[in-house]
């Protein structure tokens, strides 16, 4: 853990800050979110790394989704990912997001979660335990430091591609495309 | 001296004709009625004191050709000393145009179960007031909830079809 | 220039309004708002003036006086001014409606009467302005029909009680001193008896306290208020019931002056701390009342009873500063609530009539003008540092607590506090949350409702930046009175027992307004979404109504409405009730029956010789 | 100078021309009263500045007081005089387009008689002519009350006529009781003599003077018949009824108890017996849904208020009651003239049934809304003078009494202003906001002249009260100063 | 002299802005320790706002913008007329009064940049803030306005310098009590535990900020900062005697600051309802009665 080298936050304040400062968003899916509980308490105490649960997605950068996704959540998981602010950090928690889980052959349960919005780690494990979360977070903070915790720019560059794939899922989407066709993503930046 | 199944088991079969009943333990009093008859059996039951509706569920008898609803009722109020009853009021229906009349009248919290049963099974209930979809976001070509339904089918022409972004990318 | 020329060209100007309008439409409007601009420019060039004539003799033996000093000058400008905005306001509110002339006929005759009211020099023709200023508004009040018959019959009904009970207070005064002229007036209540003193005073706070709504006597005002047309609260509201603080301050200090008003009773039972305590409790009650209230006008109105708390707290307690105070929270009330019924007019008009806090929302995206002039006219109301609200609030803390009397102080801060959360449901409620569907094409109000309101606004900013300039009109009246004026500079006051310098203020937080905003500009920069892309756990904003408005304050509502039901208005309303079943009751006599009626004229004989037997009145 | 006599015999010469007229045109009948009146008028009028310097009287038939019967135009006589002619004249006006029967001539004689009677009243010397011109005016009053001949007209023209026969019967007694003491009927001759005989045997025919003169005076509760009377009237004789015939009541009360009896100590009684009758006439006028019993309740609770003026007997008092009683007949007259006007468009005398009037009829309404105001006290209308000099009077006297007194009156205004302002309201702002079908269906030119011309004497005297304070001073002196009336009639 | 204005004001903003930012952090961390959790390390609410400087952000329009700059400035300026040992850059301008106002464009502004956000779970925590403030608002004008009473100034320089010839106002009985109901209130101004209702995650979304990203919950943070050290040197000054070098006065607000947090660790979360009821109630008549005692006992300057 490099927290506490000065140099480090001098060189480059903003990825040190997304390292140490996860403010998570706990997705509850399904069986998963009974493992989040211990993982923040007494017990386990997720806030040693800088990670706190927060309320809404705005003020969150990491996406914990815990559990089978079935249709209808996944709406609302995109519509929570595409209102957190970047740069944003989804991990998938159980084996459920991953390839369906034990739902792999369910009539509404979507299996494989990246088709749809991009994940940065997996946690496998039906369930996984509190440590694995820890693993997950040191993890994702190597991604960070090489710049391959980059979902959202994948996201960005590939919004189309998702935004088809989630159709053909839920049907036509209320909401308007996050980022319009006429805009790159590098020109996002800019806007406002 | 008769438990309370036993007595409502005779009533039961006092007021009507073409029902069986059967009392399976001091618990549980089962009643197997054709669907024109449920209503008024329920309005029946509903009216001796067992006037909670637990559940309505329903059972595919792929072989029979049939769906079987089950209709669970227990009462509110027990009275102290006698057995707590559940009474299952069992009907069948053809599986080809399910339909039966909705039992709204007698017990309102029959709505989103009806709904429900609606959408898994596709069993239509005349007389509900709104029967749209509850839990379903996509629509399905056989009631998910049905024997001949193959979720494997389903999942790898629906779910397995839709590429990863990466594979898409590529192809393009 | 004569005095008598401003009253001529206010009331002829109001008469010649209603006949122009029958030639001409467009004539009308420029005529209306020429006049009262008029009035206002004339009335500027008296400034610093003083100036006394005779301009009636007709009228029994009174000579009726017109004069102006700094006073007058002072009441009547601002009268002048905000009555000449809420006519420009008007040109595009009232196009709709009907009966157009006679509407700028009486808004120009309250004006004018207003004016006539604080020129005159004597206490008979301030009662005869007083009482056509009094029916002019009954007859406006009731314009928009409706619930604004109730209102505009409550509001004539005090207002004659008043009247009656000054009237009676004046020709006692006359009766007494053989004279209605305030300079002769002046003093003469010196050697007075105080039972005489306060009998007077009591008939006179029955009608200025009518006017000025000080709390027992405030029924008439919210119901007025909130169901005259938009422009014309802002004239009721900003100087109508102004006019019964110009009242209240010429009787205590003009009339009666000051030294015998400061040793009337003792301690707490003196007049002055009746009064400053009425005063109080008016800042309390309708606070708390209007905290309830869900249609905006109406919470304007109990707003504006409890400001007028304040303007009576400070002129009652009867140091210089609080009466200094008390002039000057007048003027800024006059401003922000003329700004602020305009604001709700704005709205009013933009949306056909909705008024009702609970139906509207958004509109800042649609009207932004008019959300400033409300920003603004909110901080006013609150006080907030840096616009007028808050020095005139200041002083009158000030003095509160220095002269040790913390109760009173602690009425006016709650006060305060009570006006931040029913001021900021005006504005939430209105401009801010989510934009209805059906408002989604709303177009800006109209120029002519904007230039009145921007400039209100630009006021409240300048006035509070530089409380100097209506503070040294202030100070100059205050000489008058024979109160210490107070030491001032353009931007503050300083004194032993606390100063203020508002350039100070407004540099630092001008400057350090600028760093943070360097600071977050600097930063990266945030992309704009509209109102649907809001966080609602997922799924998608309804379109309807995902907007908190009703019941905004659901809690507190449910604690203290109990206690605060007005059981003033329930009892005036069951006095109404009583005298109605007493008319009933007494109409009986006329049984329809000749034979009683014949046996009443034997009877009165009987009694009249009866007398005669008794009490030999032969 | 003009022979004061004219006045009366103008119109009651007139008054029997007129079926005459008939075989002329029959059009030309509807004329007459107002040529009368007119002439009156301007005969009052020329009087009007002789009067000022000294009182007129006139012997009839040569015979002097106090053998023969004698006119006296003094300022009070005059004032009412004029007032009587103006109201009358203007009235006459309404008539052209109110009165539509065919056969007028009755109405028109009986008007004629009435004001006859009304002017003889205010000028005789008298007091048995006085009481014979005190009949006429009753009498074709009673005729002229029924003269729609609709159920509640006769119904009520019978009560009055009760109540009035005990009335006059009374003041018979009265005057024959004091034939009896002094043997003569001229009243400055009784009037110099009236000290000289024991108090009790001059109190009984003041006392039956009083109640008498009352009847007509409207004086509670003697009152009874008024409101039946003036609201099953033709709207032009309510206006008559309540703007001259109470006052006439009212004069003679006056005549009686200043000059002829000079008794200030019943003024004490008359006193409380005003604010009583102000009291009540205001509290019945309060919750009344007929226009018109609303005003004649508001015309006792004005009578209230003159008696009280008159009964302070101070200068300023008297002077404060005859301009009230001159507002009062301005207002009153106006207010019955503009409503009977509606009532005749409306068709009913429900206030609720104003409603819109504003619109539909907007002249009419507007003079409504003056009078209305008038009579409430609001300046700048005649009312407001009269309040003024009348509470100015009552707390010169500086007694605890009178500012009881006062507030009663005060309270009794704000009344009065509550159900006045409740139909102004309904005529302006009650209703639909604009009804198709309502057009506006503006009066007739021969209403709203008669109105409009009250509308400008109120205006103009509320404006500028000297205008006719001089008279009413030197009236007040007149009844104020018996000596001096004495004085003139018996050199 | 400019210059050393400019110096101190930079100075002070400095100053109370690193406490501020180290009272989050030590709060953090020592509800931690009473947690038995290791906690984050004391540096975290920085680490915090770095991150969210470095985020990308969602503004609602111009007052969503606006109201933060508008709070925060109101924050900002509070700091200027607070003697932070004998620093007081604006101490003659208008005094406690005049703190007193300036404390609430604060709230005030956050709530309009709230309202922009047009979402109900904003609307309904600003309602909550401000009801809140109008229910610890009561007992603090009474605290105020006693300590005013007693001192008979209006200046809070002035209330420090009468401290420093007669000892602290704790000394005397009619203040001890006022001061006793600050610290009941100090939670409530601070939406601390029990009053945390403001924010209420679980419950409605952390309130007034549920639309706030990146530098907007940043410069809130930073507000948030301010707010503590000001509440708690206002404190300080009024009844502790403030101090006469800014060492001695950090000390004694870091003291006030533990206690206050040993105090409220352990509570639970008060429904709004409750909390006025509350804060009406023990404060209020705490106050009130050392108001009384002032009134009976006459000014002791």
């Amino acid at each position: 853990m490099d927290r506490n080298n000065l140099g480090k936050w001098l060189k480059s304040p903003g990825k040190m800050g997304q390292k140490y400062s996860l403010h998570a968003l706990y997705f509850c899916t399904g069986c998963g979110i009974i493992e989040i509980p211990p993982s923040i308490t007494t017990r386990w105490d997720a806030e040693r790394f800088g990670v706190i649960p927060v309320a809404t997605p705005r003020q969150a950068n990491l996406f914990l989704i815990t559990g089978y996704v079935s249709v209808k959540t996944l709406r609302y998981i995109i519509r929570s990912y595409e209102q957190m602010p970047e740069p944003k950090f989804t991990v998938g928690f159980g084996s459920c997001p991953i390839n369906g889980g034990m739902y792999w052959d369910s009539y509404n349960t979507i299996k494989h979660l990246d088709k749809y919005i991009p994940v940065d780690g997996w946690i496998a494990g039906c369930m996984p335990r509190p440590e694995a979360v820890f693993v997950a977070v040191t993890h994702l903070w190597t991604l960070i430091d090489k710049g391959m915790a980059d979902g959202y720019n994948k996201y960005r560059a590939n919004y189309q591609y998702y935004r088809e794939n989630q159709e053909k899922i839920l049907g036509k989407l209320e909401w308007p495309p996050l980022f319009s066709k006429n805009i790159k993503h590098e020109e996002y930046r800019t806007i406002a | 001296m008769k438990n309370t199944g036993q007595l409502l088991k005779e009533k039961l079969l006092l007021s009507f004709e073409d029902i069986q009943a059967e009392v399976s333990d001091e618990h549980r009093l089962t009643v197997n009625c054709r669907k024109d008859t449920v209503i008024t059996v329920l309005s029946f039951l509903n009216n001796s004191g067992y006037d909670h509706l637990a559940l309505i569920s329903c059972v595919d008898w792929i072989k029979d050709n049939v769906l079987e609803l089950v209709y669970i009722l227990t009462a509110y109020a027990e009275d102290k000393g006698k057995a707590k009853m559940n009474i299952l009021v069992k009907t069948r229906i053809t599986r080809e145009k399910p339909g039966l009349h909705t039992v709204i009248p007698v017990f309102e919290n029959a709505e989103p179960y009806e709904r429900e049963l609606h959408e898994l099974y596709g069993i239509h209930f005349m007389g509900h007031p709104r029967l749209t979809p509850l839990f379903l976001e996509r629509e399905y070509k056989i009631p998910p909830f049905r024997k001949d339904f193959d979720t494997r089918k389903y999942v790898q022409e629906v779910f397995d079809q839709i590429p990863f972004v990466e594979d898409k990318k590529a192809e393009k | 220039m004569n005095l008598s020329i401003i009253l001529a060209i206010a009331f002829g100007g109001a008469l010649l309004t209603y006949f122009s309008g029958k030639i001409s439409k467009k004539a009308r409007d420029v005529l209306a708002v020429l006049i009262s601009l008029v009035i206002a420019v004339i009335l500027a060039f008296f400034y610093n003036t003083s100036s006394r004539e005779i301009f009636y003799t007709g009228f029994l033996d009174f000579p009726l006086i017109l004069r102006i000093d700094t006073f007058s000058w002072f009441f009547a400008f601002t009268i002048a001014v905000i009555g000449s905005f809420s006519i420009i306001f008007s040109l595009s509110y009232i196009r709709k409606k009907g009966n157009t002339d006679y509407y700028y006929t009486m808004m120009l005759l309250v004006i004018a009467s207003m004016i006539g009211i604080i020129l005159s020099g004597d206490l008979v023709s301030f009662y005869i302005f007083w009482e056509i200023m009094s029916w002019s508004t009954f007859l406006l009040i009731s314009y928009n029909r409706g619930p604004a018959i109730a209102a505009g019959i409550k509001y004539i009904i005090m207002s004659v009680t008043g009247s009656v009970a000054m009237l009676v207070g004046i020709i006692s005064l006359y009766s007494h001193y053989g004279t209605v002229i305030y300079t002769e007036l002046s003093g003469l209540l010196y050697n007075a008896s105080s039972g005489y003193t306060i009998f007077i005073f009591v008939l006179f706070f029955i009608a200025l306290g009518i006017k000025n709504a000080i709390w027992p006597l405030h029924v008439w005002l919210p119901p007025a208020h909130s169901e005259a047309p938009s422009p014309f609260s802002a004239v009721l509201s900003g100087t109508l019931i102004k006019i019964g603080t110009y009242g209240i301050i010429l009787l205590i200090y003009v009339i009666v002056k000051i030294n015998v008003f400061l040793n009337l009773g003792e301690g707490i039972v003196s007049a002055r701390y009746i009064i400053a305590v009425t005063g109080a409790i008016t800042i309390l009650i309708p606070t708390f009342i209007a905290l309830l209230q869900d249609d905006a006008k109406r919470l304007l109105a109990w707003s504006t009873i409890a400001q007028a708390g304040y303007i009576i707290l400070g002129i009652a307690y009867g140091t210089s500063e609080s009466v200094a105070s008390g002039m000057f929270h007048f003027f800024n009330h006059a401003i922000f609530k003329a700004l602020l019924f305009m604001v709700v007019g704005a709205v009013e008009y933009r949306t056909n009539g909705v008024r009702d806090l609970n139906s509207l929302g958004g509109l800042i995206k649609k009207m932004p003008v008019t959300f400033v002039g409300g920003l603004i006219g909110i901080c006013g109301l609150i006080g907030v540092p840096l616009t007028n609200g808050f020095v005139s609030k200041w002083l009158i803390y000030k003095t509160l607590i220095i002269n040790n009397s913390p109760f009173l102080a602690f009425a006016a801060l709650l006060g305060t506090w009570g006006t931040i959360l029913y001021s900021y449901k005006l504005l939430h409620n209105m401009f801010l949350g989510q934009l209805p569907e059906k408002y989604e094409k709303l177009e800006r109000a109209p120029f002519s409702m904007q230039l009145p309101i921007v400039i209100l606004s630009l006021a409240i900013i300048l006035f509070g930046i530089l409380p100097g300039l209506p503070l040294k009109v202030i100070n100059s009246i205050e000489s008058g009175f024979g109160l210490e004026p107070l030491t001032i500079n353009i931007w503050g006051i300083t004194s032993d027992t606390g100063t203020i310098n508002m350039l100070n203020l407004f540099v630092a937080v001008f400057l350090i307004g600028i760093m943070i905003w360097l600071i977050f500009k600097g930063s990266k920069k945030s992309a704009g979404i509209g109102q649907y892309d809001n966080y609602a756990a997922g799924t998608t904003v309804p379109k309807n109504k995902y907007h908190y408005s009703v019941d905004f304050y659901g809690p507190l509502h449910r604690m203290i409405s109990p206690y605060l039901r007005d059981f003033i208005d329930d009892f005036y309303m069951s006095l109404a009730r009583s005298i109605k079943n007493l008319g009933n009751g007494i109409r009986r006599i006329y049984t329809g029956d000749v034979g009683y009626y014949a046996i009443y004229i034997m009877l009165f004989l009987a009694l009249l010789i009866f007398i005669q037997i008794k009490w030999k009145l032969w | 100078m003009v022979n004061p006599i004219l006045l009366i015999v103008i119109p009651l010469g007139l008054a029997f021309v007129v079926p005459l007229f008939r075989f002329i045109s029959k059009k030309i009948e509807k004329f007459i009263p107002f040529f009368a009146l007119l002439a009156n008028l301007i005969i009052s009028l020329t009087l009007f500045p002789h009067v000022l310097e000294k009182p007129i009287h006139v012997s009839i038939g040569g015979f002097l007081p106090p053998l023969g019967i004698n006119l006296v135009a003094g300022p009070l006589g005059i004032l009412f005089a004029m007032l009587i002619a103006l109201v009358g004249f203007l009235v006459s006006i309404y008539a052209f387009a109110y009165i539509k029967e065919k056969d007028q001539e009755k109405y028109h004689i009986l008007y004629l008689l009435l004001l006859t009677g009304a002017t003889g009243v205010v000028l005789t010397g008298d007091i048995f002519n006085l009481f014979v011109f005190f009949e006429i005016l009753c009498i074709s009053s009673y005729s002229l009350v029924a003269y729609f001949g609709d159920k509640p007209g006769i119904e009520s023209a019978v009560k009055y006529l009760i109540q009035g026969a005990v009335g006059s019967s009374l003041v018979l007694i009265g005057i024959g009781l004091l034939y009896g003491q002094f043997g003569t009927l001229n009243m400055a001759d009784i009037a110099s003599n009236i000290h000289s005989v024991h108090s009790i045997s001059v109190f009984i025919p003041l006392v039956l003077l009083i109640t008498g003169f009352g009847v007509e005076a409207a004086i509670f509760p003697l009152n009874a018949w008024l409101p039946d009377a003036h609201s099953s009237a033709p709207s032009s004789i309510s206006a008559i009824l309540s703007g001259i015939a109470i006052e006439v009541g009212l004069y003679a009360i006056v005549r009686v108890v200043f000059t002829l009896f000079g008794a200030s100590s019943i003024l004490t009684f008359l006193l409380f017996l005003g604010v009583i009758t102000l009291l009540i006439g205001e509290l019945c006028a309060f919750n009344q849904e007929n226009i018109k019993r609303m005003l004649a309740y508001s015309s006792i609770g004005q009578i209230g208020l003159i008696v009280f003026a008159l009964s302070i007997g101070s200068l300023s008092g008297i002077n404060g009651g005859l301009f009230q009683l001159v507002s009062h007949t301005l207002s009153k007259a106006l207010l019955f003239l503009a409503a009977g006007y509606m009532i005749f468009r409306s068709g009913s005398m429900n206030i609720s049934s104003f409603e819109g009037m504003g619109k539909k009829m907007p002249y009419t309404s507007f003079a409504f809304t003056i009078g209305a105001f008038s009579i409430v006290g609001l300046p700048p209308f005649i009312g407001f003078p009269g309040k003024f000099m009348i509470l100015k009077a009552a707390l010169f006297e500086q007694d605890i009494l009178f500012t009881i007194l006062v507030f009663l009156i005060l309270l009794a205004t704000i009344i009065e202003g509550a159900y006045f302002f409740r139909v102004v309201q309904t005529i302006y702002f009650k209703g639909e906001k604009s009804t198709p079908g309502q057009e506006r269906e503006i009066a007739p030119l021969s209403v709203l002249i008669p109105v409009f011309i009250f509308v400008g004497l109120i205006v103009v005297i509320g404006i500028y009260p000297k205008l006719i304070t001089e008279i009413l001073e030197s009236s007040a002196s007149e009844l104020l100063n018996r000596a001096d009336y004495i004085k003139n009639i018996l050199p | 002299m400019v210059m050393t204005t400019i110096l101190e004001i930079i100075f002070i903003i400095l100053l109370a802005g690193i406490i501020g930012l180290f009272f989050l952090g030590l709060s953090r961390k020592i509800m931690a320790r009473i947690h038995w959790r290791y906690g984050p390390p004391i540096t975290q609410p920085l680490i915090d706002i770095i991150k969210l400087f470095n985020q990308t952000s969602m503004s609602h329009g111009f007052l969503f913008n606006f109201g933060i700059i508008f709070s925060l400035a109101g924050s900002v300026v509070v700091l200027l007329f607070l003697p932070f040992g004998r620093i007081c850059p604006l101490s003659d301008s208008g005094g406690l009064l005049v703190i007193l106002y300036l404390m609430l464009i604060a709230p005030l502004g956050l709530a309009l940049s709230g309202g922009e956000a047009a979402n109900p779970y904003t609307s309904i925590g600003i309602s909550r803030k401000l009801l809140l403030a109008f229910g610890y608002e009561l007992p603090l004008l009474l605290i105020l306005l006693t300590v005013m009473t007693h001192y008979n100034t209006i200046s809070i320089v002035e209330i420090v310098n009468k401290q420093f010839q007669a000892g602290w106002s704790f000394q005397h009985l009619s203040l001890l009590l006022p001061g006793i109901a600050y610290i009941l209130i100090l939670p409530a101004i601070l939406g601390f535990r029990p009053f945390e209702l403001i924010q209420a995650p679980q419950e409605i979304s952390s309130g007034p900020m549920a639309e706030y990203s990146g530098k907007f919950l940043a410069l809130t943070t930073i507000q948030h900062a301010f707010n503590i050290f000001i509440s708690i040197s206002l404190f300080t000054n009024l009844f502790l005697g403030g101090a006469a070098n800014p060492g001695y006065f950090f000390l004694k607000i870091l003291a006030v600051f533990v206690i206050f947090l040993f105090a409220n660790a352990v509570f639970p979360r008060f429904r709004i309802e409750q909390a006025i009821k509350y804060l009406w109630r023990w404060p209020s008549i705490l106050a009130f009665a050392g108001l009384i005692i002032v009134l009976i006992t006459g000014k002791n300057f």
